[in-house]
């Protein structure tokens, strides 16, 4: 092929976004910014108890939206991985820990960060403790991240 | 409840495939496509229109693409001109899965199938993936289809027994078929040793265990049974499809259960009427945009039992059950097309055509996609010649 | 041309919308999404369980969210099922249908249950439109859909009185429509008398398109539960309503060839020739009973009803101004307000589809039709003046 | 006097006759205490016998009681009165106490009374929103803007007003003051209606109830510049989370050889298309391939440079940028060109010169102005002109 002509244009793809965190996400967010509690759903009839909150149990499609329980603020780390790569949409410095943790009293383990440590000092099994974001963050994180216990 | 494909059966006629590429930079999408087109266009001779291609479904990306309606752009290049056009707005494979009920359905005989995808044109495509979560819980922690994978290879691993070892044992393999793969976007040979020596990029995955930036493009042209020999004395008949969906939330899934691809294998076996691929699938290509994935998947197709992926790769199971004899998606395919990449390879064996790594005797093969992070949803499809 | 012929028979049997508006605050796209959802499986009598397969789509970049079928799983019902997220622009909705019916009527598949979307509030419409153009060339040029050239077109041919009288009739009686429509996002109360008054005192935007002309921005959701044949004769909660054919035209991105000194045929005619040949129509007009048409603009509507329709000359203007596609005239346009009243973009044209059943079913309240409906036909639009057309049927006896 | 939620313990109590319901109340007989503490508070006792009742503010002891309620602070008893404080939290924290029988509050109370709402404030005219606009101004977003902008509005409460941003500094006066931007005409009830949010702004320019006279886009921009209006005593609503965010993805978009030869021809300020091989039409900008024939082109000619005006969007309305808020200059025109010397199928989209925009019309000849200096890019041609 002729190459002569080619070339390439840099440029950006950008566009603004303002994203509904909804009535159900927003009172789990709020709970983690005033009162520093997480809080779960509860399915009764899956007999599971959900973080993050959604209305309804994707496995049984009861709506589960009034079934708040609270759940701890801390937890076992039961999966992690370790992030060695910085981009424009990680949120801590590499290398960090993405760790999966059960709170305690729910079912389902939550995705989150787990700082103040080494990464090579994590295991599985691993007791962490949530520190919550000193502002209103609208996000999840609301807790900054995980700590060990 | 769901009647099987029955008597009725859809061809497909002729496949073309683009060389994959870490940096396509002096083409256009319409340029990748056209070489494609035209590739078809020799082997079958097929017009657009009536009588002809009536169809078209494609495969894109607008995040890709950076482009609202991805296949907007290229419709030219497609010949979607005063034609039905559909975009697959999902990886590939499920575009075959669609075709095939197009064409039993009655609506149209001939579909044509194009699917293209520049990952070198984005600055990241962790980036990119990253708008594949939630804004709240998943986008703003950092996830994407990356370090997702890297949370599900350390669970499976745990699980299956796999080791560091094992990954370097599987990707070392890939390199050594994608040698003889001339469409292949990484081919040069690399010796275990030099995988295990590769920079860590979430752990456990290494910079090596992951799929190089790639860019490709992909057609097929499908038939139903009885217009398809106007396209080719050797068919590949689609006898089974199926796809499933598993839990968004990670900590909804269990990781390293499969769920979703027993279901989709289950139910693919199920039309194509066979009792399961380990019996039948004479080649397998699987879609294994990491290492860790090429046991777990195969495992999901029910070539090993459940948290033997290790055991799998002991006992020579790649070789034994020809998976990924193009080098496999490790090879380098860009991600929403990569399955199609799998399809066409699974019918290249079958036609005969796969060149340096054609199989003798080839009967049945499988190939496999996933889409969404760490394995959410997947995709099977049986061929059979 | 070739006879239509269908594996087997493909019947819409739940219909279900959220309520369209400029915001939706209180959900996230996941809930908005699962809120039609429950209403389609409630209006069939259905329940997750009976669904073998969710078809899902919309744009992405209009909420920037990629690949949103998998987050929408949660609100789907997708999990543990099939699913297939095909697009098209914006036709999607209309090509879910498409693809369903497709899906159903070939026999892998007897329940689907179809879900087109936007929440257009969450992103920036114009700048998600002006990304379709090409980066290289046609990205400085374009804002977004905004475009008199039909406009244009319609004063070269009949003059200007007439077609911007023509234009405010048939706004005024698309927003007459939408205030008997409570669904309908805007509904404004317009009278024909203020016609003159709109005709000056609406803001301009481009050559003669005011903001009277345009359509709304909406956020908001449909789903439909199509089945097949069989699953139908089992019993069904409301009437079924049968899919007779559909079609889809498309055409190349470059609007160069659409103001040269040939003017090409519209995909409107040509996907409208194809589709009513084939299925023996020649007088659509006298055939249907309805028309639910995709109408994202006043200019748009008035010159596509002749397209659409196969009329000549200035047939189409004459039936506007006779009140021919008023709610009483001879085929009624837009029963619901049409898109000129309410537009979450990748919903829009499934709910042109769904408009249309609810008059077959004589299930659309208000803004039911007086007269029977047995024919009925439902367009989409997108992309670069594509279409999708379909038919819809009261008896599966074409 | 505190006022919590937009009233005050005492109004509560006051307002209790008018809102008693006889009929209700025909067998009851009790006496409820209230004690309330901290400021604004005090001790009340209401007595209600055979349809009728009494309420008395009392000092020192509240005597026999059938219940008694104690409430912590006055926030609290306004905040549970009205539902904006959950009383089960109430109670849990130990803000609000009951003593005696809880079901009688519980049961009895709301049925013998209409609920209590708080007194609705003066309506608020639009003259009052627009005196305080220079109170909401917000230097930070009007930096760099000098914009003057009036308001006419009609009817009861209205008037007429000129808003001038100008150095960081905003100005409301009566009266318009003729070198305003843009003047807005409206109903002063609608102009209420759109600034309390009960009117949707778009529906009313839509619909004619706004009428705008000069420069949309000043109009469109007048709210940047202000905080939201918020009416005095607002309800306090739930609070709905959001989260802006803006993506930002680098993109390296290639030209191909097909475009990069346009760019090329631009360089030397020639306008090439491709023509295809089957149906001879001219593509231009040039195309990897003809759509309707499916084939390569790979034969160019030079178009031009002269042509006629086929088509034309003259625009008044420039969408802003999404990223900045940036708004072009309007009006201007994208016209569409035939080339001299091209195919009947295809014309050629550019924009105008703004000086020849009055006498544009169709079938104008027109001819392409180049920069200076031609690179190869998008801003080598500069617009098309009027050929006289």
């Amino acid at each position: 092929m002729d190459l002569k002509d080619c070339f390439v244009v840099e440029a950006k793809m950008a566009l603004p976004n303002q994203f509904f965190v909804g009535r159900i996400g927003s009172r789990w967010i709020i709970a983690m910014r005033d009162q520093k509690k997480i809080m779960g759903l509860r399915c009764e009839k899956c007999g599971v108890t959900y973080v993050p909150p959604r209305e309804q149990c994707h496995r049984c499609w009861s709506w589960i939206a009034d079934n708040w329980v609270e759940v701890g603020t801390t937890g076992e780390l039961v999966n992690y991985t370790v992030v060695r790569y910085n981009d424009k949409h990680t949120p801590k410095k590499a290398p960090y820990v993405l760790g999966q943790i059960r709170l305690a009293g729910a079912d389902t383990p939550l995705t989150h960060i787990v700082g103040d440590v080494d990464p090579a000092d994590v295991y599985p099994g691993m007791k962490v403790q949530a520190v919550f974001a000193d502002g209103p963050v609208n996000t999840l994180m609301q807790i900054d991240h995980f700590r060990p216990l | 409840m769901t009647v099987g494909v029955g008597k009725k059966r859809v061809a497909i006629c002729a496949v073309a495939q683009l060389k994959n590429d870490p940096d396509l930079w002096h083409t256009r999408f319409q340029g990748m496509l056209l070489e494609i087109l035209e590739d078809l266009q020799r082997q079958t001779g097929f017009r657009y229109g009536e009588g002809g291609v009536e169809q078209i479904v494609s495969v894109s990306d607008d995040f890709f693409d950076a482009r609202t309606i991805s296949n907007n752009g290229v419709q030219d290049v497609l010949g979607g001109q005063y034609l039905a056009e559909e975009k697959m707005a999902q990886e590939g494979l499920n575009a075959i899965g669609y075709a095939n009920a197009v064409i039993l359905s009655g609506h149209k005989d001939v579909v044509l199938i194009m699917g293209h995808c520049k990952e070198s044109q984005g600055e990241s495509r962790n980036l990119i993936t990253n708008c594949g979560f939630d804004p709240f819980y998943g986008r703003a922690v950092g996830l994407d289809y990356l370090n997702a994978a890297g949370l599900q290879a350390r669970a499976y691993m745990a699980k299956s027994g796999l080791t560091d070892d094992h990954l370097a044992r599987i990707v070392a393999r890939s390199r050594q078929w994608a040698a003889k793969n001339p469409y292949a976007n990484a081919r040069e040979t690399l010796p275990p040793g030099k995988v295990k020596a590769s920079p860590m990029l979430c752990d456990p995955i290494r910079q090596l265990h992951a799929y190089p930036v790639s860019d490709g493009a992909v057609g097929l042209l499908l038939a139903s049974e009885e217009r398809a020999r106007e396209y080719t004395d050797r068919p590949v008949w689609i006898t089974g499809f199926a796809n499933a969906m598993d839990a968004f939330f990670f900590g909804d899934r269990d990781l390293t259960s499969n769920f979703a691809l027993k279901k989709a294998a289950a139910k693919a076996c199920e039309r194509a009427g066979i009792r399961d691929l380990k019996g039948a699938a004479d080649v397998v290509e699987v879609m294994d945009c990491y290492a860790y994935q090429q046991p777990m998947w195969m495992e999901g197709l029910g070539f090993c039992g459940d948290g033997e992926g290790a055991r799998f790769i002991d006992e020579g199971g790649p070789g034994k059950y020809r998976v990924n004899l193009s080098g496999g998606a490790l090879a380098g395919n860009p991600m929403i097309i990569a399955g199609l990449y799998r399809a066409v390879e699974a019918a290249l064996q079958l036609k005969g055509e796969a060149g340096d790594h054609q199989v003798p005797d080839a009967r049945c093969a499988v190939a496999h996609s996933t889409n969404g992070p760490a394995g959410q949803f997947h995709s099977v499809l049986i061929l059979e010649a | 041309m070739q006879k239509h012929r269908k594996n087997r028979n493909v019947a819409i049997i739940g219909i279900g919308q959220t309520a369209l508006s400029s915001h939706k605050e209180d959900q996230n796209q996941v809930e908005m999404v699962a809120e039609a959802v429950r209403n389609a499986l409630e209006d069939a009598g259905k329940t997750i369980d009976d669904i073998d397969c969710v078809v899902h789509g919309n744009m992405e970049l209009f909420e920037m969210q990629f690949q949103p079928d998998m987050w929408h799983a949660l609100g789907c019902g997708s999990y543990g099922k099939e699913e297939y997220r095909i697009t098209t622009g914006g036709t999607v909705g209309a090509t879910l249908v498409c693809a369903s019916d497709n899906l159903v009527a070939s026999g892998l598949y007897d329940t689907v249950l179809c879900i087109g979307f936007e929440k257009l509030q969450e992103g920036n419409t114009t700048g998600g439109i002006t990304n379709m153009a090409d980066p290289l060339w046609f990205r400085n040029l374009q804002t977004g859909a905004l475009t008199s050239t039909t406009a244009m077109e319609l004063i070269q041919k009949f003059g200007k009185e007439r077609v911007l009288r023509a234009a405010m009739k048939y706004r005024i009686m698309m927003d007459k429509h939408a205030m008997l429509n409570p669904r309908a996002h805007r509904r404004l109360g317009l009278e024909y008398d203020q016609m003159e008054t709109l005709m000056e005192t609406s803001p301009q935007l481009v050559g003669e398109l005011r903001l009277i002309h345009m359509c709304s921005q909406s956020d908001g959701a449909c789903a439909m539960i199509l089945t097949s044949e069989d699953r139908v004769r089992e019993g069904t909660a409301k009437p079924p309503v049968w899919i007779r054919d559909h079609e889809t035209s498309h055409r190349e991105e470059n609007m160069s060839n659409l103001y040269g000194a040939r003017k090409p045929k519209s995909t409107h005619r040509d996907c409208a020739e194809r589709l009513f040949a084939r299925n023996g129509i020649t007088d659509p007009l006298g055939y249907f009973d309805v028309f639910e048409m995709y109408d994202p603009s006043a200019f748009w509507a008035v010159d596509w009803l002749g397209e659409f329709l196969l009329l000549e000359g200035d047939e189409h203007l004459r039936l506007l101004e006779a009140g021919e596609f008023d709610l009483d005239g001879k085929l009624p346009v837009n029963p619901s307000g049409g898109v000129i009243a309410s537009n979450p973009i990748g919903a829009t044209a499934m709910l042109r589809i769904a408009e249309a059943a609810l008059q077959i079913r004589g299930d659309a309240g208000g803004h039911q039709i007086k007269k029977e409906v047995r024919h009925a036909l439902a367009s989409g639009f997108g992309g670069s003046l594509w279409t999708v057309l379909m038919i819809l049927e009261k008896e599966p006896n074409w | 006097m505190s006022r919590y939620y937009g009233t005050t313990v005492d109004d509560i109590f006051d307002t209790m006759p008018e809102r008693f319901q006889p009929q209700e109340a025909k067998d009851v007989d009790v006496v409820v205490g209230y004690e309330c503490g901290g400021e604004g508070g005090g001790k009340w006792r209401l007595k209600v016998r055979e349809g009728a009742m009494a309420v008395e503010k009392v000092e020192g002891d509240l005597g026999p009681c059938t219940a008694t309620v104690f409430a912590a602070d006055a926030e609290t008893f306004i905040g549970v009165t009205l539902n904006k404080i959950a009383a089960l939290d109430a109670l849990t924290s130990g803000k609000l106490r009951i003593t005696g029988d809880a079901s009688l509050l519980m049961n009895l109370l709301p049925r013998i009374f209409k609920p209590y709402r708080v007194p609705g404030p003066a309506p608020v005219t639009a003259r009052d929103i627009v005196a305080g606009m220079a109170d909401r101004f917000r230097p930070d977003k009007a930096a760099g803007v000098s914009l003057k902008f009036a308001y006419d509005l009609t009817g009861e409460g209205g008037g007429r007003f000129t808003v001038a941003i100008a150095d960081g500094r905003c100005r409301v006066t009566e009266g318009l003051e003729k070198d305003a931007a843009v003047k807005m005409t409206m109903e002063a009830s609608t102009f209420v209606g759109l600034m309390t949010g009960t009117m949707d702004a778009t529906a009313a320019f839509t619909s004619g109830k706004v009428r705008i006279d000069g420069d949309m886009g000043a109009a469109a921009a007048t709210g940047r510049y202000f905080d939201r209006y918020v009416p005095p005593d607002a309800p306090r609503v739930e609070e709905l989370l959001s989260l802006k965010k803006v993506t930002s993805i680098d993109q390296r978009f290639a030209t191909g050889p097909v475009m990069g030869k346009w760019f090329a021809g631009l360089r030397e300020r020639k306008l090439l298309a491709n023509v295809c091989p089957v149906c001879r039409r001219t593509m231009i900008h040039p195309r990897e391939v003809c759509a309707s024939c499916h084939v390569r082109a790979g034969e160019y000619v030079e178009l031009g440079p002269e042509g006629y005006v086929t088509n034309y969007d003259l625009v008044y309305y420039a969408s802003p940028d999404p990223l900045t808020g940036a708004v072009r200059d309007t009006p201007y025109a994208c016209a569409w060109i035939m080339l001299d010397g091209a195919s009947p199928e295809e014309a050629f989209a550019f924009e105008i010169k703004k000086e020849d925009l009055p006498r544009l019309k169709i079938g104008s000849r027109v001819r392409p102005v180049w920069a200076e200096k031609t690179v190869g890019s998008f801003r080598d041609l500069l617009y098309f002109e009027i050929i006289d």
